[in-house]
């Protein structure tokens, strides 16, 4: 693709001329999940074939966002009575909140975040009410591993919608070297108006946004990505902006914050972006890591090495070294968790 | 405007089919098509010869379906051919004498998960000026070899693989892409429609011998003229069987034709409105039968009391 | 299995704007708007979720009203099975424990 | 409210039975699933489960090779490479070439160049332009495997990529233009475990197919399988897997 997409993507810019043109643009928005996206910006003004097309994608993310919608009611009716206001992230959260990155959103699960104090709580109502660790995560030892090394019950899915949850008492996993004040982050939560679910305050959800894509993630949706933080931060009022940097210094977010001001400066041409990043004279990530960034971005196909360093990069960032060596190379847990049994037995 | 596929030169072809710029409208969806397989093209020389065709994209398409050999690497070393329709999908990937399959299984593919405009059934459809057959498909019902006999009846085909409803008005929309015929249907049908209108036999596919009816040109001309379903069928062929029909109720149809859609459940309110209008304007039958004469028969008394 | 907790005194309620009712001969379909899902109710869910859209009711406060309704007697009616009607129900939405009033 | 003369005894006795039945078990309300998941249904909805477990060796070029055996691995993490050959000479399949998706191949071990047009980092004007675009793949992985030196430049890689300090590294050469191996270049390990069950038909979404987790690779592998021999044959669960390909054909 060409970056210049993400902004017709957005109506920012008009679009191409060119049919052919159009054409691979389509293609290219809906293989990266922001048709959606692309048929609100569009909304009125697209004619013949390209409203219709552009009608499919809506017509998914209301799907989409129907689904949400029902899993919030489940949820709630789950938990009732308990007093527990779960905070949702990420997509659910820029639904449930009607803000502009939520707009003709693909949401495929739902996350939310609760006090460490509450998760047993809320996995017991959960198993009450026909959840299920997902397949996959099958005995003990594997959901040992899962709350002691990382930041979340296993994925929970229901046994006859098959709708999967994710809840999470941090927003990164304990092994983590970078630190989140989780803390801090639920504390300063807000509820949703007529319901018993929560969501970050803007600014906490443009410094998770930026976490989740760059330190915690691997990048795997960068148009998706990129929108989403210029959305989130087109969203920031003026006192909102000028407390973003120091508020993401306070939380531990301000390298993914960083990057993700550079990543919207650079890739998007977002001013805002530019001028906080100029302001506060901030240090980008490394060259490397950069140039994996835009590769990616430019090209998701052909950009195997780049993901490669991503992945690793993602990884690095959720592990100690000593796990990482371990674990690198596989996908998934198994082979790290057996080694670390063996090396760990009293704390099988 | 309507330029025929046929009438196109060889080079020309093969040269916007490379490009990505082959632009055919069947109905109510574009479709553009982009190839690296010389096979590919005299399957649409042969099934998609009348269909109308651009070589430039007149505008962006409904459909847009790439068919390609899985990676570069496999194009040299033993060359393969798999549909893209835009997303991964875990067909086989099939040898390059296989590519018309491929095409045909994406485009089927791209229909059924991408198009969200009309709610889509697995079924075949056919129609006559008073009102649409809807044939729904139950594996091993003989839907396609149905609804090659039903246009030999006066019939025009709206495709044997989709029914496509409008949820306004339950209206069912045409979308005429060649009949695929399996096995021993392929001679059936053959018999009743004459050599000159299926294509050449593909052999050994994953699934048997494959052959395709060509689409008349009466079936795309009208093909933007919409119809009701007067008739619901849901046929079981069993060797040997005596034809025998049960009618049935509103909501046994209903309960029937859920399961059949790629996206009903997708399409919310809209569709379950559309498909009660659906259900309560048709009557709806099981049918049984054990031959295609003996099917014939019994759908054209069935017809005619549907008011067809 | 129900959908979270709940006690002999909550309030169960359907809500008429979520759902879609349609008789198609003997049979009662519901379409759920949210949820996208299409169920098939026999006379005693049909009876409930009729009972239940006219205001809020208890297990024990529904239970003559859902008789009257079915036309039959307590005798009738197996133990226990309106009260897992009522919590197959709520599994799927089609009622819920009205908010506040519990 | 209905009415009570219209009702005979008989349907009366009906709805008691009903309720007879219901108490039994018989639910009272019925769900018609139906989504973009099951679509296409009947045929998508077999279970694959795993009789036993096995493994999928991948390596960079998509090669696979499927077998049971154990890969011992060194202290560092990386695969001995004896057993490397075991596992490839005893597989029950092996696949040729590109037949791995990319997602779940590993990456090569890189030949590097001492050369300042190929390295990151010190032109920072230029760095997005320069791509690395010519990186050979490894004749030799067993060797990089081997190589004591590929634990260090790993170290060092993941100090330059997720330090702020050393930002200025490329991780992927050393100074020296030594090719590094990391611990596992050149080969990843999936791992199926008996009892497992795979439901093919949950890999079709709203959103078309997808070839995600670790089932992706056993799928993509099946369709393999399936091209050259049909339903036949000793691949795990092929006949459940032949039977959505064939509707995905039709």
């Amino acid at each position: 693709m060409t970056l210049k997409w993400l902004k017709i993507i957005s109506a920012e810019s008009p679009m191409p001329k060119s049919i052919a043109e159009r054409a691979n643009l389509i293609d290219f928005a809906d293989a990266h999940h922001v048709l959606g996206q692309m048929a609100v910006a569009w909304a009125g003004k697209a004619k013949g074939k390209m409203k219709d097309v552009l009608e499919n994608g809506l017509l998914r993310t209301e799907f989409d966002h129907r689904m949400l919608q029902f899993e919030m009611d489940r949820l709630e009716r789950s938990l009732e009575g308990t007093g527990v206001q779960p905070v949702l992230l990420k997509g659910a959260a820029y639904v449930a909140c009607g803000t502009k990155a939520g707009e003709g959103r693909r949401v495929s699960d739902i996350d939310v975040l609760v006090c460490e104090n509450e998760l047993a709580k809320v996995e017991e109502c959960l198993i009450n009410t026909g959840w299920a660790f997902d397949l996959g995560v099958d005995n003990d030892y594997d959901l040992y591993y899962y709350r002691k090394y990382m930041h979340e019950l296993p994925p929970l899915r229901h046994n006859k919608r098959r709708t999967i949850i994710d809840v999470h008492h941090s927003l990164l996993p304990r092994t983590s070297r970078m630190k989140i004040r989780t803390d801090l982050m639920l504390k300063a939560s807000i509820s949703i108006e007529g319901r018993a679910l929560r969501v970050l305050q803007p600014i906490d959800m443009f410094i998770h946004s930026a976490v989740h894509s760059f330190a915690d993630g691997s990048f795997d949706t960068p148009a998706r990505s990129i929108l989403e933080l210029h959305y989130l931060l087109q969203h920031l009022n003026v006192s909102e902006i000028n407390k973003l940097i120091p508020r993401a210094e306070e939380v531990g977010g301000i390298k993914a914050t960083a990057t993700a001001l550079w990543a919207l400066s650079t890739l998007y041409q977002d001013e805002t972006a530019a001028s906080l990043f100029r302001q506060y004279g901030l240090k980008p990530v490394s060259s490397l890591v950069r140039y994996a960034l835009t590769q990616k971005i430019n090209n998701v196909e052909s950009a195997t090495f780049a993901k490669f360093l991503l992945f690793t990069r993602s990884h690095f960032l959720r592990m100690p070294l000593h796990l990482l060596l371990l674990h690198l190379g596989r996908k998934f847990m198994r082979r790290a968790l057996k080694l670390i049994k063996k090396a760990d037995p009293q704390e099988s | 405007m309507l330029t025929k596929l046929s009438t196109y030169h060889h080079t020309e072809l093969s040269e916007a089919l490379l490009k990505g710029t082959v632009e055919m409208t069947l109905g109510c969806f574009s479709m553009r098509i982009k190839a690296t397989d010389p096979t590919l093209l005299d399957f649409l020389y042969d099934a998609y010869r009348d269909v109308p065709t651009n070589l430039e994209l007149s505008d962006v398409t409904d459909i847009s379906l790439k068919v390609h050999a899985p990676n570069i690497l496999r194009r040299y070393i033993r060359r393969q051919v798999i549909a893209d329709p835009g997303f991964i999908v875990p067909a086989a990937p099939l040898p390059p004498r296989l590519s018309p399959l491929a095409l045909e299984m994406g485009l089927n593919l791209s229909v059924a998960l991408k198009c969200c405009r009309f709610t889509t059934f697995h079924s075949a459809v056919v129609a006559k000026e008073k009102g649409a057959i809807l044939i729904s498909a139950h594996s091993g019902g003989g839907k396609s070899t149905l609804a090659s006999a039903l246009m030999n009846d006066g019939y025009r085909l709206f495709s044997d693989e989709f029914g496509l409803m409008d949820m306004s008005d339950a209206s069912l929309w045409a979308h005429p892409r060649p009949v695929s015929l399996k096995g021993q249907s392929i001679d059936i049908v053959k018999e009743f429609t004459g050599a000159e209108w299926i294509t050449k036999t593909l052999t050994g596919t994953p699934k048997g011998d494959i052959a395709y009816r060509r689409v008349r040109p009466s079936d795309i001309e009208e093909s933007s003229t919409p119809a009701f379903a007067k008739l619901i069928l849901f046929p079981t062929f069993i060797e040997g069987a005596s034809p025998h029909a049960r009618e049935l109720a509103k909501a046994e149809s209903l309960m029937k034709l859920i399961p059949s859609s790629t996206n009903y459940h997708l399409l919310g309110e809209a569709a379950f409105k559309g498909l009660l209008k659906l259900v309560k304007g048709a009557r709806a039958y099981e049918i049984v039968y054990g031959s295609t004469e003996d099917s014939m028969q019994m759908v054209r008394d069935l017809a005619s009391g549907a008011g067809l | 299995m129900p959908a979270g907790p709940y006690s002999d005194d909550t309030q169960w309620c359907a809500d008429p704007d979520k759902i879609i009712l349609e008789t198609l001969e003997d049979v009662t379909v519901a379409f759920h708007k949210v949820s996208g899902d299409t169920h098939i109710l026999n006379f005693m869910s049909a009876a409930v979720v009729a009972v239940l859209s006219e205001g809020p009711e208890t297990f024990a406060s529904a239970t003559p009203k859902i008789l009257n309704y079915i036309q039959l007697d307590e005798a009738d009616c197996p133990d226990g099975i309106i009260k897992e009607t009522i919590l197959q129900l709520d599994e799927v939405d089609l009622i819920a424990p009205s908010r506040g009033n519990q | 409210m209905e009415n009570k003369n219209d009702k005979s005894d008989l349907f009366l006795e009906r709805r008691r039975q009903l309720l007879k039945m219901g108490a039994a078990g018989m639910p009272m309300v019925l769900t018609l699933r139906a989504s973009a998941q099951e679509a296409i249904i009947s045929q998508l909805r077999c279970v694959i489960t795993l009789a036993d477990s096995f493994k999928i060796l991948v390596d960079d070029s998509g090669a696979a090779w499927v077998g049971s055996r154990n890969i011992r691995t060194k202290r560092d993490g990386s695969y001995k490479a004896s057993s490397l050959k075991k596992f490839k000479d005893r597989a029950n399949f092996v696949y040729p070439e590109g037949s791995a998706p990319a997602s779940y191949r590993p990456d090569a071990c890189e030949e590097c160049e001492v050369d300042d047009s190929h390295s990151h980092g010190h032109d920072d004007d230029n760095w997005y332009t320069d791509a690395n675009g010519d990186k050979q793949s490894s004749s030799d992985l067993l060797a990089h495997l081997s190589d004591n030196n590929g634990n260090y430049a790993m170290t060092d890689y993941l100090a330059g990529s997720g330090d702020d300090d050393s930002h200025n590294h490329n991780p992927a050469c050393d100074d020296h233009g030594h090719t590094q191996g990391n611990g596992d270049c050149g080969y990843a390990l999936y791992e199926y475990r008996r009892g497992m069950a795979i439901n093919p038909g949950e890999y079709v979404s709203g959103n078309g197919f997808t070839i995600s987790g670790d089932v992706g690779l056993y799928l993509a592998l099946s369709t393999i399988y399936a091209d050259e021999y049909g339903g036949n044959g000793s691949w795990p669960g092929i006949s459940c897997i032949v039977s959505v390909l064939n509707y995905l054909g039709q």
